[in-house]
């Protein structure tokens, strides 16, 4: 490690330091006011990551809008019309019921980026934490939670789910726990992984030199350096999430009819491929859509909050 | 004619932050049998002149703009890619910096070794097996036969740097590039690669470019020298013409800049009130673990160590790699677990203290650790940097951190304006000045300083040097510095420790030791140390 | 290396005994008992059959007589069908799913590393975006509409491939194998790509340039070995996680392996068959993680001798 | 439906600061590597194209495959029930009769002839010498004897144990009130002879001698592997399985498919022109279809409602769908509020359009329903009370004090997991916020909680179906007596018991047994414990060679009727011309 380190004039070395010198010149005073600050405006540059992010914003727009845009409402039902292919009264065609896709697939845009999103962020905390102190302390206390971490992953998902929703009855909420609680699991060994090597950094060394607490030290020195794997997993975990939404709604947990998202539109559409193409065709799309952007948003923002990271 | 004449080399780089001019305009030559050292701080452009020439920069971002480098009558910058891959590793070889990242982890050494071997010559494998021991046992491995098929880790740093001088050897190239060939080693391993590659370069007859930022080095292996600053050659000639009457104002600075002679005012031992030990170690062992034992071995990295450190001093503490003297300065901040022995501090046995215990006194005992780019959280800028330590132990609240972090910046010579500025925007030396303003952030009373400028140029390890002695006279600091560089430690220290395998071997002030040493270990030490003409 | 691997299996006991002892209660606590049906079961049959499955006993009796059975090899008959003992349906199915995740762990290694590598060979570049988009695609597809629609477009337009069945006819391993290896070649291509990426800027491949090798040895002898071992490290869990999901493909395909059967468990409340099927699968993830952390420090020379206790 | 449970270890390494590439890189190692296996993948391909269907090898060789729904649970007429095992039972085994796959009438099996005494009390079956087990052995009146004695034990758990209750004395004795089988109506007097004597007149008792709860099991057999009370013991298992049927059991590969071959020691074998049947176990219903079409199967257990309309109008000769002796309907929970008041649940009944969801939903498949019994069996007319009238509901919603839907709690629909169910389910509750202002919460479980909810009475809605176990109304009616045990509505009403219980069994003649059904039905319907919806449909695919399988309301299959014959000639010969065409 030590030897490696003093590997200072490599040609990587050269082009920062010169890089460094001049550009330091231009841009003298140009202040952030935080890691994340900092991050906004590296982010700002870029472009894939932008664009990412506006695609994001305009289908998180649309999707919360629909109520108040759509002519449809996502429940009203045309039988006689029933499944129709995309016509200029409905873009996206209709479902059996009648019902316009474009505004079920906005609508399950609401659930399905809600749940994406929130219960990413549950998986997020949970495994995070668990990761960084199991990682971090090391030894028995590293053991014991990854075996534990084991145990979960063994116990038979479906009947878990199942006594979930019988002890609680049926909520978001409830929903989103489980979600978190199965997706938590991997987040937690990828952040340990990643902590396992952070642990032998110096720079821990001189935090604890200065007698930092542990939480000070995994707040301020651990946990932000885990980000960019923790923020590129999450954006690929958002859509195995709204995919398992679906799953969960099949076993009763979840959402019910009328009401819908973009994993049980694309199962309900996988089933009937080849009749009515458009039902899959269509919230495929915008699950696809937005895994791209996620995904390119993810990767920006990972080099975004890694200051080394000039080029993208 | 010369082996190797380049002419009007210009290569630059074309990043986001705009365009990079490495090396500007560079014309040299490099005549068979001859060592031509290039000299330059870090960012001057000798790497990437050399990498240039073989194709060895990137691109893009890299683009050679123009220039010639005529090898054997072949236009090297000219020829071709395939054409450049026959002579890499055949008539022109390298040797790296660090042995220890330019060798593949994941191939033996003799896998690696008879790759030239076999592309380049079409030997069998048998062959070139028989080849390569010869050659190992010519770069000086004991027992080649044994060694073929271990992993470079395997190695010691000194060995590893022999097998790739063997790697580049092996098809007896016409020229010979180094670059920084001797920098990660040890002061007594240096010496003896540089003898190496000087006694493999005469019995050959190649042509040698050896690229060092150390002029030391340079000076006691190069015929000629080239110094190169910001892309551009500075000054060329003869190595004892450059080092005794440099012509141009910037080699003199380098050469001024080399540490030399004993330190200007050693402190004055009063006799009285001031002579007080502020912390006294008695019997230190530090042992670890070995983890690649099955009997569950201890390594006995610090073995029964005794030693006091005088209020108001700078105590050298002296060593090959390996002798411990990290450990012990780990072991009295307690960054280590110790397994035996005190450490008096302010009448507290430390090994003893809990660590609830110890919070209150870290902010006394600080530590500058070699590497500042590795100790700096590559995610904080140096506001934050600064102003943890400072926040942390309450040495200022929310309302003045902000003058309180520039002061402490004008006080290690950092520019104000870098206050958001991340560790990798800076040079190693300024990295240096954030994590030596981290360490006085508190107002400690003492400081380890392992290897401060060890990764240093030499004209920004002579301004470290002098930022330390200002600030312990001062701040009345008391320090421990850990260094290999033993010309660093006469010109910086009061008295000095000698360690070896774990244990003190000698003790005294510097220039006694450094005059008249009493153990043949470190009359060895002192006299691997290169020397320039001109000094005594 | 037997040390280590001694620990390990060490740890997996009170794993796997916490994973019995959580399963065994848990599915005791879910609604709906193994005999419920539409028509209910007369109570006089309803009680012959508990007698006849220890069900009458109290709850920790037929836990002790279950820990018990299981170190006599007996895990009981199954509740879905019992005329055959869980370990006979275990025995059945397993060999056909592990068949199943090992070509599909093929596909995504072969699919993946080849895109990760190309991708990784020139980084921000069409040959980086198009290998590394396709393999986004199939992180987005799921299995149940890939599966599907090769099933349309291979098995029934072009007619070039079975659609169903598990080594009935030529060639209907296939289909299955692409369908349940797509989504891990896309994590393989990612992994594959990131750990390239960071190899390939290591000194010691600028070495192997310098010695003039030819730039496919450079690639594949110098910078795959290290540059493939995070895609080592998540063989074993993949291989874990492609048997616990062979389910949906088991289901596309009428594929007779043990993802259906723990499935079908699960929702038949054949408890006998959930325990079994957990704990294979428990055993089979301990041992896949630690086959594949064995496999890493193989290939790192310098864990290798670490673990191997040497010198 | 993804459960993986990505156990993705997902590290993605650290950015790079500066590419590697060269400029003059060679061509790409790796894009080769990909292009020799796209090329090996495809010529392994295309050397799988050129197969054999299981369609016309079947045809070839006389093998029927046959999509069969889910696995089998097993193979012992008196312990299994449901559908896929009772397409095995009627393959493995005969019962005294058979049934007509067309006219649904009985026809002799393993009885010669039988006699029915004065009172419809007293059956006599007079066995057939030829009927033999698969080993050679006679068929005799004993081992009937035997076998149903062997039903009767509670410790055997059949689950089918009612079918035998019309006897004397066969439901005391199971209930274990009576010891002494010989006082059970059941009596071999000689090998070739059996005496049934029954509790009361049971018109439809030949019906249920001819299901296979009823069916004769070899003793020996299975008195080799266990008590003769010991269910799912190892005699099912094809190297012991002994069976009287037309075919015996080849192999039983769980999850994969069941083989059974011809029975050379069956009676009349002669007329089973089939060598063999090969049962699929297939669980989704997508697959079966997509297997049936690429001529993997004979038959399909089900079709997916999507894929009948392009079936209709591409292949509408493949398409067979019946009438079937079943009904969807939904339970009302009437022991809860506002359920109480049987304005409300009219009001629901009559506000399900019936029409518009069966033409819409479900593709004109099925028929609607206006009472629990399907119309036409033995030439039963169910009353017709309601019809669809969303005024007149919403007229009795203001009676039951909910105008326009006004504080009408939010009450919960139950369905157990299905697309249908949640098709039906989405399209009634939207049916119902329309013309009632009432909102209904869709609720979809799991089958094991769905049952255990039924059970429990934890339920307001809850989605039902019904398939009569035997051609007789009483099947669908007999269920909603108080307290029954697939009541579960909370409903009850003594008149109703008393037509049922007393009345009923006691009318003689068909047509004063019907008008007594008729008149329970009625009342039951005035009370609507149930909303009933539609009629089903056993709705199959059979590809154009099977012959004799025809659709009935049993959705019954007599493989003695069945063949495979190739492609008629002309058809043939057009599929040669075109395929050399196309070379």
């Amino acid at each position: 490690m030590d030897e490696s380190a003093l590997a200072t004039t490599s040609l990587r070395e050269t082009l920062v330091s010169r890089a460094t010198n001049e550009s330091s010149q231009v841009k003298q005073f140009e202040k952030g006011t935080s890691l994340w600050a900092d991050a906004w405006i590296r982010l700002k540059k870029n472009k894939m990551a932008i664009a990412s992010l506006y695609v994001l914003l305009a289908l998180i727009t649309l999707c919360v809008l629909t109520p108040w845009i759509s002519p449809y409402g996502y429940e009203e039902q045309n039988l006689n019309l029933g499944a129709i292919p995309p016509s200029i009264a409905h873009w996206f065609g209709t479902d059996v019921f009648g019902r316009d896709l474009l505004t079920r697939v906005l609508y399950g845009g609401r659930v399905s980026l809600t749940v994406g999103f929130i219960a990413t962020s549950v998986a997020l905390f949970i495994g995070v934490l668990w990761g960084t102190i199991s990682g971090y302390l090391g030894g028995r206390i590293d053991i014991v939670m990854m075996r534990i971490v084991d145990i979960l992953y063994a116990l038979p998902f479906i009947i878990f789910i199942i006594l979930l929703m019988v002890v609680f009855g049926r909520s978001m909420l409830l929903l989103f726990m489980a979600i978190g609680a199965v997706e938590w699991l991997t987040m937690a060994r990828i952040v340990r992984g990643q902590v396992l090597g952070i642990r032998r950094q110096e720079y821990i060394e001189a935090a604890l030199s200065m007698g930092l607490s542990t939480p000070t030290i995994l707040r301020r020195h651990v946990i932000p350096n885990t980000l960019g794997p923790v923020i590129v997993y999450a954006t690929l975990t958002i859509p195995q999430v709204m995919l398992l939404e679906a799953f969960l709604s099949f076993l009763g947990l979840g959402i019910q009819p009328p009401q819908s998202s973009w994993g049980l539109l694309i199962s309900y559409g996988a089933e009937t491929m080849e009749d009515y193409p458009w039902m899959l065709i269509f919230p495929g799309l915008a699950l696809s859509i937005t895994l791209f952007s996620l995904n390119f948003l993810g990767d920006g923002l990972r080099d975004a909050l890694d200051p080394k990271a000039s080029k993208d | 004619m010369a082996l190797l004449e380049v002419n009007n080399l210009t290569t630059r780089f074309y990043t986001r932050d705009g365009v990079i001019t490495a090396v500007d305009d560079v014309s040299f030559s490099v005549d068979r049998g001859e060592i031509l050292g290039i000299v330059g701080e870090s960012g001057s452009g000798k790497s990437v002149c050399c990498y240039s020439l073989l194709g060895l920069v990137p691109q893009p971002p890299g683009k050679i703009e123009c220039g010639s480098a005529m090898f054997e009558g072949n236009d090297l910058l000219a020829c071709g890619e395939l054409a450049l891959r026959d002579i890499r590793g055949d008539d022109i070889a390298m040797i790296f910096q660090d042995p220890m990242t330019s060798l593949n982890p994941f191939l033996t050494v003799g896998e690696q070794l008879i790759e030239p071997l076999i592309y380049h010559r079409q030997y069998s494998r048998s062959e070139a097996r028989t080849r390569v021991k010869e050659l190992l046992d010519e770069v000086g491995i004991r027992k080649a036969a044994d060694r073929f098929d271990s992993y470079p880790h395997e190695f010691s740093g000194g060995m590893r740097q022999r097998v790739m001088i063997a790697m580049a050897l092996i098809n007896e190239p016409k020229l010979l590039i180094a670059d920084e060939p001797t920098t990660a080693l040890d002061v007594t391993i240096q010496a003896q690669i540089l003898g190496l590659i000087a006694e493999l370069q005469k019995k050959r007859d190649i042509g040698v470019i050896f690229i060092s930022h150390d002029l030391g080095v340079v000076a006691s292996i190069a015929d000629r020298v080239l110094v190169m600053k910001e892309g551009q050659v500075v000054e060329t000639g003869t190595t004892e013409r450059l080092f005794t009457t440099p012509k141009e104002e910037y080699t003199r600075r380098l050469i001024d800049s080399i540490p030399s002679g004993s330190k200007p005012n050693i402190m004055i031992q009063t006799e009285g009130s001031h002579s007080s030990e502020i912390i006294k170690v008695h019997d230190l062992h530090t042992w670890f673990k070995d983890r690649n034992s099955v009997e569950g071995e201890y390594v006995k990295a610090v073995n029964g160590v005794s030693f006091d450190i005088q209020h108001g001093e700078i105590l050298g503490l002296v060593g090959e790699s390996g002798s411990g003297k990290s450990t012990i300065g780990r072991s009295l901040l307690k960054l280590v677990p110790v397994t035996s022995g005190e450490v008096i501090y302010q009448g507290q046995n430390l090994v003893e203290l809990l660590r609830v215990q110890m919070k209150p006194l870290r902010r006394h005992l600080q530590m500058i650790f070699q590497d500042p780019y590795a100790s700096l959280n590559p995610r904080m800028t140096v506001y934050d940097a600064l102003a943890e330590p400072m926040l942390y132990h309450e040495v200022a609240n929310r309302k003045d951190i902000g003058l309180k972090v520039l002061q402490l910046m004008d006080d290690v010579g950092l520019a104000r304006r870098y206050i958001r500025k991340y560790p990798h925007e800076f040079s190693g030396g300024q990295r240096q000045r954030i994590a030596i303003g981290r360490s006085i952030a508190c107002k400690p009373e003492f400081i380890v300083a392992d290897e401060p400028v060890s990764a240093l140029d030499v004209t920004i390890q002579s301004q470290i040097l002098d930022l330390l002695i200002e600030l312990v006279k001062d701040r009345n600091l008391t320090m421990l510095f850990i260094s290999h560089d033993l010309s660093v430690v006469r010109y910086l220290c009061d008295r000095t420790l000698v360690m070896q395998l774990g244990e003190l071997v000698e003790e005294g002030d510097t220039e006694t030791i450094f005059t008249s040493a009493q153990m043949p270990y470190t009359r060895d030490l002192l006299g691997a140390i290169p020397q320039i003409p001109g000094r005594v | 290396m037997w040390r280590f691997i001694w620990i390990r299996l060490l740890q997996a006991i009170p794993v796997i005994f916490v994973v019995i002892t959580a399963t065994f209660f848990l599915i005791r606590k879910a609604p709906g008992g193994p005999f419920d049906a539409e028509k209910p079961v007369i109570p006089s049959v309803k009680r012959a059959l508990e007698a006849k499955y220890n069900l009458d006993q109290s709850m920790w009796e037929q836990y002790v007589s279950y820990i018990a059975g299981l170190f006599r090899g007996d895990m009981g008959p199954s509740f879905k069908y019992p005329g055959w003992q869980v370990e006979d349906l275990i025995a059945s199915g397993l060999p056909i799913t592990a068949e199943l995740g090992f070509y599909a762990l093929l596909v995504a290694l072969a699919v993946g590393v080849i895109a990760g590598v190309i991708a990784a060979l020139k980084p921000n570049t069409a040959q980086d975006y198009i290998p590394m988009s396709l393999a986004m695609i199939g992180i987005c597809m799921p299995t149940f509409m890939l599966g599907p629609l090769l099933v349309l477009l291979f098995g029934i337009h072009l007619e070039w491939l079975p659609i169903s069945g598990w080594g009935d006819l030529p060639g209907d391993k296939i289909l299955p194998s692409i369908t349940l290896g797509a989504a891990y070649a896309a994590y393989v291509a990612r992994l594959s790509r990131g750990g390239m990426l960071e190899i390939m800027s290591q000194d010691y491949i600028r070495t192997a340039r310098a010695k003039g090798l030819p730039e496919r040895v450079v690639v594949i002898k110098h910078a795959m070995r290290g540059g493939l071992i995070p895609v080592v490290t998540f063989l074993g869990p993949a291989f874990a996680g492609l048997l616990a999901g062979s389910f949906v493909v088991e289901t596309i395909f009428q594929i007779p392996g043990l993802g259906r059967f723990y499935v079908q468990a699960a929702f038949n409340r054949d408890y006998t068959m959930i325990l079994g099927t957990t704990i294979f699968l428990s055993v089979l993830i301990v041992m896949f993680n630690l086959l594949s952390d064995m496999l890493a420090m193989w290939m790192n020379p310098r864990l290798r001798q670490q673990v191997s206790g040497k010198r | 439906m993804t459960i993986v449970r990505s156990i993705s270890a997902f590290v993605d390494h650290n950015p790079i600061y500066y590419s590697n590439g060269f400029i003059n890189i060679e061509i790409n190692m790796p894009i080769k590597l990909a292009g020799i296996i796209v090329l090996l993948l495809a010529s392994t391909i295309a050397a799988c194209g050129t197969q054999e269907s299981n369609v016309d090898s079947g045809n070839r060789d006389g093998i029927l495959h046959f999509g069969n729904g889910t696995e089998v649970q097993g193979l012992d007429p008196h312990v299994v029930t449901g559908v896929p095992e009772n397409h095995l039972m009627y393959a493995l085994f005969e019962g005294l009769v058979n049934k007509n796959p067309y006219t649904l009438e009985v026809e002799p099996g393993v009885a010669e002839s039988w006699t029915v005494s004065e009172d419809g009390r007293v059956y006599e079956f007079v066995f057939r010498e030829t009927a033999k087990w698969s080993n050679g052995e006679p068929v005799t009146a004993k081992d009937f004897e035997w076998s149903w004695w062997r039903a009767l034990q509670p410790a055997l758990g059949s689950q089918y144990v009612f079918m035998y209750f019309p006897i004397k004395n066969a439901e005391a004795f199971f209930r274990e009130e009576i010891k002494d089988f010989s006082q059970v109506g059941i009596k071999a007097l000689s090998d070739n002879i059996l005496r049934i004597e029954l509790a009361n007149p049971t018109p439809y008792f030949l019906q249920l001698i001819d299901h296979y709860s009823m069916f004769a099991v070899h003793r020996a057999t299975i008195e080799a592997h266990g008590k003769a009370s010991d269910s799912y013991t190892q005699w099912t298992r094809p190297e012991n399985f002994i069976g009287n049927g037309m075919f015996v059991l080849d192999e039983w590969s769980l999850n994969r498919h069941i083989t059974v071959s011809r029975n050379e020691n069956y009676w009349d074998i002669d007329k089973v022109k089939l060598n063999g049947i090969k049962f699929y176990p297939i669980d989704s219903l997508t697959t079966e279809e997509r297997m049936f079409r690429a001529g993997q199967l004979h038959r399909t257990e089900n079709i997916p409602i999507e894929r009948i309309a392009w079936y209709r109008d591409n292949m509408p000769e493949l398409l067979h769908i019946a009438a079937y002796n079943g009904t969807y309907f939904y339970r009302v929970n009437t022991r809860r509020e506002p359920f109480g008041d049987v304005r409300v649940r009219r009001a629901l009944a009559m506000t399900i359009n019936r029409d518009l969801l069966i033409a819409s939903v479900l593709d004109g498949i099925v028929t609607p329903s206006y009472s629990i019994t399907p119309p036409g069996i033995l030439g039963y007319q169910p009353p017709t009370l309601f019809k669809y009238d969303p005024e007149g509901a919403r007229a009795l919603l203001v009676d039951a004090g909910f105008p326009n839907g006004n504080g009408f709690p939010k009450i919960e629909l139950q369905f157990n997991t299905s697309d249908q169910h949640r098709k039906i389910g989405v399209a009634i509750q939207q049916m119902w916020k329309k013309e009632l202002n009432i909102d209904i919460v869709l609720q979809n479980r799991d089958w094991k909680v769905y049952l255990d909810n039924e059970s429990t009475a934890n339920f307001d809605l809850s989605r039902a179906g019904w398939i009569g176990d035997y051609v007789d109304p009483n099947t669908f009616l007999d269920m909603w007596i108080t307290d029954g045990g697939v009541n579960r509505t909370g409903w009850g009403d003594p008149e109703f018991d008393r037509l049922m219980l007393i009345e009923a069994p006691k009318a003689a003649g068909r047509d004063a047994r019907f008008a007594k059904f008729n008149a329970a039905e009625s009342l039951l319907m005035k009370n609507m414990p149930i909303l009933p919806i539609y009629t089903y449909s056993s709705k199959h695919l059979i590809h154009e060679s099977v012959r004799g399988m025809p659709s009935n309301v049993m959705d019954h299959y007599n493989y003695k009727y069945m063949s495979l014959q190739a492609k008629p000639a002309e058809i043939a010969q057009k599929d040669e011309m075109q395929a050399e065409g196309g070379e």
